[in-house]
């Protein structure tokens, strides 16, 4: 059994209603892919979704500070401590603090929140590149709203 | 008119305010915890902000993310429901520094009326009815003893930042007015961050009656009818009705008429509440002024026809009232049954979770606030209240066979309620009679717990 | 009183009648079909017995197995909804026989006004305005033509013992009367089995408005106002108001003076409801007696504050009406939409199933009447109605502010349903004005389709 | 077993009512499937039951008859074909027409419905033993309620 067995199996469970499959070949080859319990079991609820929700909205754990979550061990997001409007650069006609690619140290300035009229630079925690800036310069932004998807180097 | 209004606040009176702007026109914004993201108010407001994770003084109570989040939508107007910042004096102000119109009395009158011996002294000297207490905060036992004697026992100390029953203690005789006074200080202390206590004549088993006033920015003002909120466990009220079999026209008229004399007298606007003790001679005395809609204002709109939303709305955008006193006509009879998320059997522990099955009653009469729904998960972080069930009756007897009558046909799965405390209330005697006072709870309903 | 009460209908009529009979006190039995085990009304009801298979006439219209059901079960009394029997002399009769008091007018009463043509010759006689036509049915096309020239066209053809626009053929010449003749008999053989027919002048595009009346068994008449009935789809009903905007203070005494007028002299007692045409001149025209509650009742609660069902309850127990025409007061503006299982793209082609998922509207003004829920199976033997949302505001701009809103707020999952197309009647700019006849959604909503 | 098999076994079992499914060849291969814990896919409603339901009533099929349902190929109920009140006799003071243990032929009586002061005698179809008689004598009784569980001979 190969990778691309795999994924098809991976595909197959998921448009299925089933919960759990187990391979086991002679040859000492096991699979196992289980469903995550909680997705069914709570039935979806008849109410308007207001546009698409990111996968990675189901990892929310921390609180109150800037957040980087692990996607996978290299990969996370930075969100944002608060609401308000997010800049990508210290005034309207300036260079932005990065673009995708750029490769961030710990304390760079990543961008700037507006909020109540504070400008709230964001700097980065980690050292790592900017795989992709998920929101557009001027958009209004949430608590916790993912800012960018950065990857450890 | 706005033509946008953020409303800080969450679940069923967010959701309720949101419907009343819909129908007004008006764009809404919600604010959310993490929490909350699935609440109704979240997915029926045309826009939505996460504020912060789910402990409310980081998220509801979070006033720069709720005034950017005001900002960033264009918000004009800022309606701030009931709890969390409806009476912060605090928030009001940074409202209008921001802007914002904020729906509600302006911060001043606000932070005076939120200082209950002062308030109580306005209302003195506007001429309503005020409980003999003490003029202003005590500075010692030995004054709390004086005052004491001079109005008689039984004596009630209380927080002067207080309410919701916190830093309240009785005292029946001298010997008990020294502990009393020591605990309500503690109590005051750490729950209001204030030792400040006073004291007031106690009156034994009255009736709390509250009377809905309306005040526009010209100088108009209405009453709108009483509420009876004497059902109450712990100082939390448990169901409410409006009329109150205790007051007949010329009561509801002098206290009507004394409400707004001293709404007008503290330069009160928007929608407010004026709380009465009532005793068993028809004697009323003012307790406190709400400075905001509250939790069981559906009784009024029900006998009314009035949307008090709408109303509050109009009146924060400088509309003149639309009726005169002569105008408003109290019809039939309706009751409210506060639906907590609480174990009974367990002294009303709160019971969050996950609502498996859902089921609403309907037909004549009925009115459901809720912004839960079969699926949805009751967070553990908030108010135990997830539905208020309002019903309508041309008289009280029928409105208390309507209510009994819901409370049958409302089911709800997954998780325990108070729906069967409220079928408790309904089936007995005494409160069929109308005969409740505060301690109606106490002495007939837990009595056997 | 009646000690219980069966009830010979399903859905979300028999819910409805269980749900007063239970705020008054009385026992209910439910009947059902096997297809019906799941509904509301069999799970609310304090019995319940099924009465055949899903085939209605097996089961609801099933006499021996219903009357067998009321005997078993001890019932004093048996309600008749509408639909199925609730216009059957027979049914009532043999209620009486068993002696069960049914709950409407008598078997001659209904049989009488069964006949439209004997009908509107006793309106005549009572002085109640009735539209030019022939006096009982035509005998050939020559006495139609003669008829047709007499009073001018277009003039209608209609069964004599026809109902729901079947049977019903316009003619607006000569040439067109032959065919219409000729078909009307034979929709009227193969519908109602009698051929019968008789000719009218024709109101073209005429309001339908209904006056709702309550006479008591001792002589006592009153009206509770208007229904404005013109929005119908192929002659159904699909969307109706109390008031309509059409009748003013002095024409709705006259109507309702003509209606009671009329049901005295026929004998009626009960609940009823007269059928006017109503021109744009104000001229109205009786067009038929409907002797049993009506599916849009509550349009006429919300605006007077009765429960029509207690009514016909304590009128069939032998009470005399509880209050005078001068007691009845209309308040506010009220709205019903009929919410059904349809799928407006195939033609409104009827959708029965599961209902996957289910969230009804909530707060202020909002009333439901239905007898489904999240996981109820619909199922396909029955009419295609499952819901009524009714609405109630202060005005007409109110009530239709918030039917949009609580339109929005209808999620029904799993079928199709005709809340689609109530959102579009609802934000027509003709219906926002008033400016509605029977031809209005033919003209204003279907005609992209 | 080759993943075509798989995909087939996956939508057989989503098709079907069954919870697990597991293989076992003789060479060691090995498969299981298994669909979610929880009935969730057809939510229960939550609608007050008014007692117990038989499970026999999940059968019905047939319309406006005496039924008799196979339960397997031994055992059927008899059903009513009306609303009415149930007697095992023909009088207050006669002997009931069929007790447990009894063996009746085609056209035997087995007991009375009164309905509307008629009393309809309810012959049996069937040459069989009376297993169970699952009704009170003078028990009011609906459309198609289960009366007597019949085993053939």
């Amino acid at each position: 059994m190969d990778l691309r067995d795999v994924r098809d199996l991976i595909k197959l469970l998921d448009e299925s209603n089933l919960a759990k499959l187990e391979i086991e070949d002679p040859n000492g080859f096991k699979l196992i892919l289980e469903k995550e319990q909680s997705q069914a079991i709570t039935p979806k609820r008849p109410v308007p979704v207001r546009g698409a929700e990111s996968v990675l909205d189901d990892h929310k754990k921390l609180e109150d500070k800037i957040v980087a979550r692990d996607i996978d061990q290299e990969m996370m997001t930075i969100t944002s401590p608060m609401v308000g409007t997010f800049f990508r650069a210290p005034a309207p006609d300036a260079d932005p603090f990065v673009k995708e690619g750029t490769v961030v140290e710990v304390g760079d300035t990543l961008c700037i929140i507006e909020a109540m009229k504070l400008m709230n630079e964001i700097t980065s925690e980690f050292r790592g590149r900017i795989v992709k800036i998920l929101v557009e310069n001027g958009q209004p932004i949430e608590y916790n709203q993912p800012l960018f998807l950065l990857e450890r180097v | 008119m706005f033509r946008k209004i953020l409303v800080a606040n969450r679940g069923e009176i967010a959701l309720r305010i949101i419907r009343s702007a819909k129908e007004m026109g008006i764009k809404t914004v919600a604010i959310y915890s993490e929490a909350d993201k699935e609440s109704l108010h979240v997915q029926f407001a045309d826009e939505a902000f996460c504020v912060g994770p789910p402990t409310q003084s980081k998220s509801y109570l979070n006033i720069p993310n709720i005034i950017s989040s005001a900002i960033v939508s264009g918000t004009d107007a800022i309606h701030p429901g009931y709890g969390f910042l409806a009476e912060n004096a605090e928030f009001a102000e940074v409202c209008s520094a921001n802007g914002f119109k904020f729906i509600g009395p302006t911060k001043d009158v606000m932070a005076l009326l939120g200082d209950k011996a002062k308030a109580k002294k306005l209302m003195k000297e506007a001429g309503v009815p005020v409980i003999p207490g003490s003029p202003s905060t005590l500075c010692n036992l030995k004054e709390a003893m004086n005052f004491a004697k001079e109005v008689g026992y039984p004596v009630i100390v209380k927080a002067a930042q207080g309410g919701g029953g916190r830093g309240m203690r009785v005292a029946k005789t001298e010997a008990d007015l020294k502990k009393a006074y020591d605990l309500a200080r503690t109590e005051a202390e750490a729950t209001f961050d204030s030792a400040e206590v006073y004291l007031e004549k106690y009156v034994e088993n009255p009736r709390h009656i509250e009377m809905q006033i309306l005040v526009d920015e010209h100088g108009n003002g209405i009453y709108l009818g009483e509420r009876e909120c004497s059902l109450q466990r712990r100082h939390q009220k448990v169901l409410e009705e409006s009329p109150s079999v205790a007051v007949d026209d010329s009561l509801r008229k002098k206290m009507g008429e004394a409400a707004i004399k001293g709404a007008l007298a503290a330069g009160y606007t928007n929608a407010g509440t004026i709380e009465f003790l009532l005793d068993r001679q028809g004697n009323f005395y003012f307790m406190e002024m709400n400075t905001r809609i509250q939790v069981e204002h559906p009784v009024t709109e029900m006998v009314t026809g009035l949307d008090l939303i709408k109303e509050q709305i109009k009146v924060a955008a400088g509309q003149p009232l639309s009726l005169q006193q002569e105008d408003v006509e109290i019809r039939g009879h309706a009751i409210e049954c506060r639906i907590n998320a609480e174990d009974l059997s367990k002294d009303f522990r709160p019971t969050p979770g996950p609502i498996q099955g859902f089921l609403l009653p309907g037909g004549t009469g009925i009115r459901v606030d809720t912004a839960v729904y079969a699926g949805y998960d009751i967070p553990p972080y908030y108010d135990s209240l997830f539905a208020k069930l309002i019903v309508w009756g041309n008289d009280r007897e029928e409105a208390i066979c309507r209510m009994r009558r819901a409370l049958d046909e409302f089911i709800v799965e997954g998780i325990s309620t108070t729906i069967p405390f409220h079928k408790k209330v309904l089936e007995n005697e005494h409160f069929i009679k109308g005969d409740i006072d505060t301690a109606f709870i106490a002495k007939h309903i837990l009595k056997d717990h």
